[in-house]
């Protein structure tokens, strides 16, 4: 009967009007995050980091800067470490390349800036700022 | 202040919309503002309508003028040309003597006709509902005249749907 | 009564040209006489990227492309970069790309009915089939970590073996499924106005559908049985036992309906890969640095848009000296012009809906 | 016990009031019009304010959403947000727009529905005024929306809107007549155009039963007049965007929104006198109430119809309209009539 298909999907939306609903109330419920979620920003272990400079070189994007100084004894240490998060394809390239597994994703992903200034972190200072609240209060900090 | 003051206060201030807006509806350059103009000098007569008790009359008046008046509007946007409708009524200043012969002409007809006849409910304001009375008209002492507007109107439209149709295929 | 036709610009700013589309429409009253489409508004340049990248770093682009339907692209630049050079695949990482590519056509066609359905104005369908694309998203999230753009298919393999639990979550959706398409089935294909809105609308018949070398879904609805699964059949999908929906009129009716049928088949597949998935590596031996000896190479892939073709050419560096893709999308696309003349505008939206144009792929 | 209602109570110890202050019972008959249309004005407000968060709310529960919720418990206050943000936003008139016709288009759209009002009958002795042509009247100055719509998608000087607009006429002239047939079978079988005597007739069955055939065709009659899901061609915004609406900011955009909604309450509010029994109902609860609550289900309805069909394209919402309800709507007023007939025929 002409009809017949405009009444069922009438008894599809009202059998949904009184379901769960699928969405969640996001601000205070947070996404159960994957163990193998890649977002955020990269997070470094600059003490780890041999400074070979793979990441950068894996980076298909150039979003990770890193300036290396020789030091005393001629090694190569890490002066500075900057990861824009603007150019970054989240390709996980770096993270699967780093001989000393030293970076990781921080999985902090709500940092929308008003800047694009904002999406360009520099590493090390954000690793000693966690380093140094640790020390504080042990508190976990949150950026 | 008495009841026919208002009346007449009310009835003068309708008068004036109609008038001047049909004087704009002919003398406007655009045909959309024109179209516009026609409709609220329509809408308005129906005022006229409400204040003599006439409240069918009156929305009858409202649903065909104000329902046809947006079909009208709808014409004028399909011939106006493109670059807008600012010319789109082109007025001919020559015609002017003609127009205003043409209409006091049929004025002088309407009001003779007007002084000459007799009216049955003169001065008489009904106050039974004006609808029964129509009904009672159309369906009993005029029905065939009634019935024979129905015919014409179909046959009209029958025309106006086969005169579409030939457009289309040419 | 003579008429005047006008030009209309659908686009690129429209809430329902799949993106940054231009139509330029001529339009006689609502009739469309013309649908000029202009591409271009998303181009990125990836092909010409592509010569300036590392092998392994060309590989996230592919995602980009038809980025509803990631791991049958990366899938298909995978297979091309292997067969150049002679890479075995292990068993296992060769199931679970089926697998991730199927689920990933389902994602790709629930996207498909529900933006159709959408722009004919069946929000809710739209919701549902969005909704439902969810649990599959999850899977992939939980396979790779992330909900679009993968990179999860690699050369040589996968990147990673399935995580704990996977399996399960993959064969609990599958059990809901069925509901799923059933729910579509009640509230958008038995639903008369969607039927009377898409039935017998802009027909395409066989031989202009293989004329204007249409593929995928657009060219089966046509009635060609043609799929690159069964024709060509690439890595495994010969040990498959699914079915080519086929239409017969070739209306947009015909191009929804495949789709849909394409969905179950997909499924199918996902439940027989799931079963004979072995244990095992899920990578091969690749050297760190991926040097394709030199030569030139085409493979081609169905994708949920179509026939996805890529022609590379190797110098024998570790960069590819050029990388052509055959986007099916794109080259569907061209047939919006002619499906759209005689009908009416609100006609052009489910038109182009049903051509399924990805505007990351048409641009490329 | 019509006494006990608490708005009649208030209507009459207003109009004591006003017989202490005016003279004559001529300036008191006035002056309770304007208190009625003051009412209305409100009720048009208010009701619009709440029913654009029914609708999202509905929309959203029946799309597996919760719909807004951010702003008050289960996101009350979202529309006052929304109309303080409108509000305050930018009066922006787009440069080319036809000045005067683009600026009143949302003026003229807001007055059928404030004049249909007048007509309700929101409980016994509650119509705001009874005329005695009152369902005619509704009809009447329904029709003149279409002017509204067709003066927005002219005056905005954009080809969108211009579709929008013609769109707007060919739909309301030609569901007018449906829409005036289906109610005739109920005029017919009560004999009178008054609202309050149509509801008075209904104390023993309610017209639904009696004319099935006719309510649905209003229904459908009725979302097309007010331009609602699966007729929204008007609007369209997968095609046309949002058809006359596309060049409106604001509060003039609000303005075609409380416009909508007012027509929605209106329509939905003559479905449930015509059909549904008006203010009866048990009466531990006030007329009005019941009044209000069977009109509320038929915006319910008209919700729920929006959020699940597909919307129909021009030619088949025409063919739609003279090939099928146009016939069938004639053909219920004739077995109508010889039902009347063959009822009294039988002495009834």
């Amino acid at each position: 009967m002409y009809g017949k298909g405009l009444l069922t999907g009438l008894g599809i939306t009202l059998r949904e009007f009184f379901r769960k609903k699928a969405t969640e109330r996001y601000p205070e419920v947070r996404p159960k995050l994957t163990e193998r979620f890649r977002g955020g920003k990269l997070a470094l272990e600059p003490e780890k980091c041999i400074a070979c400079g793979l990441c950068s070189l894996n980076c298909p994007n150039g979003s990770i800067r890193l300036v290396t100084v020789k030091d005393e004894a001629g090694k190569r240490k890490l002066s500075e470490y900057e990861y824009d998060a603007g150019a970054c394809m989240y390709c996980n390239l770096c993270i699967e390349n780093c001989p000393q597994k030293c970076i990781r994703w921080d999985k902090k992903f709500d940092f929308a800036g008003y800047d694009r200034k904002h999406l360009i972190i520099d590493c090390i200072a954000v690793a000693n700022a966690k380093k140094a609240a640790e020390r504080e209060g042990g508190a976990e900090t949150h950026e | 202040m008495s009841n026919e003051a208002v009346y007449g206060i009310m009835f003068y201030l309708v008068s004036a919309v109609v008038l001047l807006s049909a004087v704009a509806a002919v003398t406007l350059r655009n045909l959309i503002h024109a179209a516009l103009f026609l409709a609220i000098s329509f809408v308005s007569v129906a005022g006229i309508y409400v204040l003599l008790h006439a409240d069918f009359l009156a929305a009858v008046q409202v649903l065909i003028y104000g329902g046809a008046i947006p079909v009208l509007i709808a014409f004028g946007v399909m011939l106006t040309r493109t670059p807008g409708a600012a010319g789109s009524n082109p007025v001919n200043t020559k015609t002017y003597i003609w127009g205003l012969g043409i209409t006091g002409a049929l004025f002088a007809v309407i009001m003779l006709s007007l002084l000459k006849s007799k009216f049955a409910m003169q001065g008489l304001i009904s106050k039974e509902p004006s609808i029964e009375g129509l009904a009672r008209l159309m369906l009993g002492d005029f029905l065939i005249p009634f019935e024979f507007a129905a015919i014409l109107l179909l046959a009209a439209m029958i025309g106006a749907i086969i005169l579409a149709r030939g457009g289309e295929a040419k | 009564m003579r008429t005047q036709t006008y030009e209309l610009n659908m686009g690129p700013q429209h809430p329902s040209t799949h993106g940054v589309l231009r139509v330029i429409l001529e339009l006689d009253g609502e009739t469309v006489i013309r649908a000029k489409p202009v591409v271009g508004y998303l181009h990125r340049g990836i092909e010409k990227i592509c010569e300036s990248k590392s092998y392994p770093q060309v590989l996230p682009y592919a995602d980009r492309l038809d980025y509803l339907h990631s791991m049958g692209n990366a899938l298909g630049l995978c297979q091309t970069v292997e067969k150049l050079m002679g890479v075995e695949v292990p068993e296992r990482a060769e199931y679970i790309r089926v697998i991730m590519a199927e689920l990933s056509r389902i994602a790709s066609h629930q996207i498909f009915l529900g933006s159709l359905v959408g722009e004919c104005g069946a929000l809710t369908g739209f919701v549902f089939a969005i909704r439902d694309r969810e649990r599959i998203l999850d899977l992939f999230d939980m396979a790779c970590g992330a909900r679009m753009t993968f990179h999860y298919i690699r050369y040589g393999g996968v990147v990673q073996d399935l995580p704990e639990g996977w399996v399960e979550a993959c064969r609990k959706f599958l059990d809901d499924f069925d509901g799923m398409m059933e729910t579509y089935r009640n509230l958008l294909v038995g639903n008369e106005i969607l039927q009377a809105r898409l039935k017998g609308i802009a027909v395409l018949s066989a031989e202009r559908a293989l004329a204007m070398s249409a593929s995928g879904g657009v060219l089966r609805a046509s009635g060609v049985n043609y799929d690159v699964r069964k024709a060509e059949p690439y890595g495994i999908y010969n040990r498959f036992d699914f079915d080519v929906p086929l239409g017969t009129v070739g209306d947009s009716w015909d191009r929804m309906m495949v789709r849909l049928g394409e969905m179950e088949q997909a499924a199918r597949i996902v439940r027989q890969a799931l079963d004979q998935m072995p244990e095992g590596p899920v990578m091969a031996k690749v050297p760190k640095l991926i040097k394709p000896p030199p030569g030139e190479i085409y493979h081609h892939v169905e994708n949920s848009k179509g026939d996805l073709g890529y022609y590379l050419v190797s110098d024998g560096s570790p960069k590819p000296y050029r990388l052509h893709v055959r986007r099916p999308a794109f080259v569907n696309l061209q047939l919006l012009d002619e499906l759209c003349r005689g009908y009416l505008l609100a006609d052009v939206v489910p038109i182009l809906g049903t051509l399924d144009p990805v505007l990351g792929e048409v641009d490329c | 016990m019509p006494n006990d209602d608490i708005l009649l109570r208030i209507g009459a110890s207003l109009r004591e009031l006003f017989a202490g202050v005016l003279p004559g019972p001529d300036a008191v008959d006035v002056a309770m019009y304007f208190v009625a249309l003051i009412a209305c004005v409100a009720l048009i407000f208010t009701n619009a304010v709440i029913l654009i968060l029914a609708e999202r709310k509905v929309a959203g529960f029946m799309q597996s959403r919760l719909g807004p919720h951010r702003l008050g418990p289960y996101g009350m206050f979202q529309t006052v947000a929304d109309v303080i943000k409108l509000l305050t936003k930018e009066d922006y008139r787009p440069q080319g727009v036809d000045k005067w016709v683009w600026a009143m288009a949302p003026v003229v759209l807001f007055v059928p529905p404030v004049m249909v009002y007048a007509v309700l009958p929101f409980g016994k002795n509650l119509v705001p005024v009874d005329l005695n042509i009152g369902i005619f009247y509704f009809v009447a100055v329904s029709s003149v929306a279409t002017i509204a719509f067709l003066m927005a998608g002219w005056g905005s000087n954009n080809k969108y809107s211009v579709i929008g607009g013609m769109r707007a006429v060919a739909q309301m002239v030609s569901y007018e007549i449906p829409l005036v047939f289906s109610i005739l079978g109920v005029v017919m079988l009560t004999g009178s155009l008054q609202t309050s005597v149509i509801v008075e007739k209904q104390s023993g069955i309610w017209f639904i039963l009696l004319q099935p055939v006719a309510f649905v065709i209003y229904l459908i009659a009725a979302a097309a007049e007010t331009n609602r899901m699966p007729f929204d061609l008007v609007e369209g915004e997968s095609e046309i965007i949002a058809g006359p609406f596309t060049e409106y900011s604001g509060m003039r955009w609000a303005m075609f929104f409380l416009a909508e909604y007012a027509s929605l309450f209106a329509v939905s509010a003559i479905a449930s006198t015509l059909f549904l029994g008006g203010w009866h109902g048990p009466s531990f609860l006030p007329g009005w109430v019941w009044f209000l609550g069977k009109t509320y289900v038929m915006i319910f309805v008209f919700m729920w119809v929006r959020w699940t069909f597909p919307r129909l394209r021009v030619d088949q919402l025409m063919a739609l309209c003279w090939k099928y309800l146009i016939p069938v709507s004639l053909a219920n007023i004739l077995i109508t009539g010889i039902g009347i007939f063959a009822y009294r025929a039988m002495g009834g």
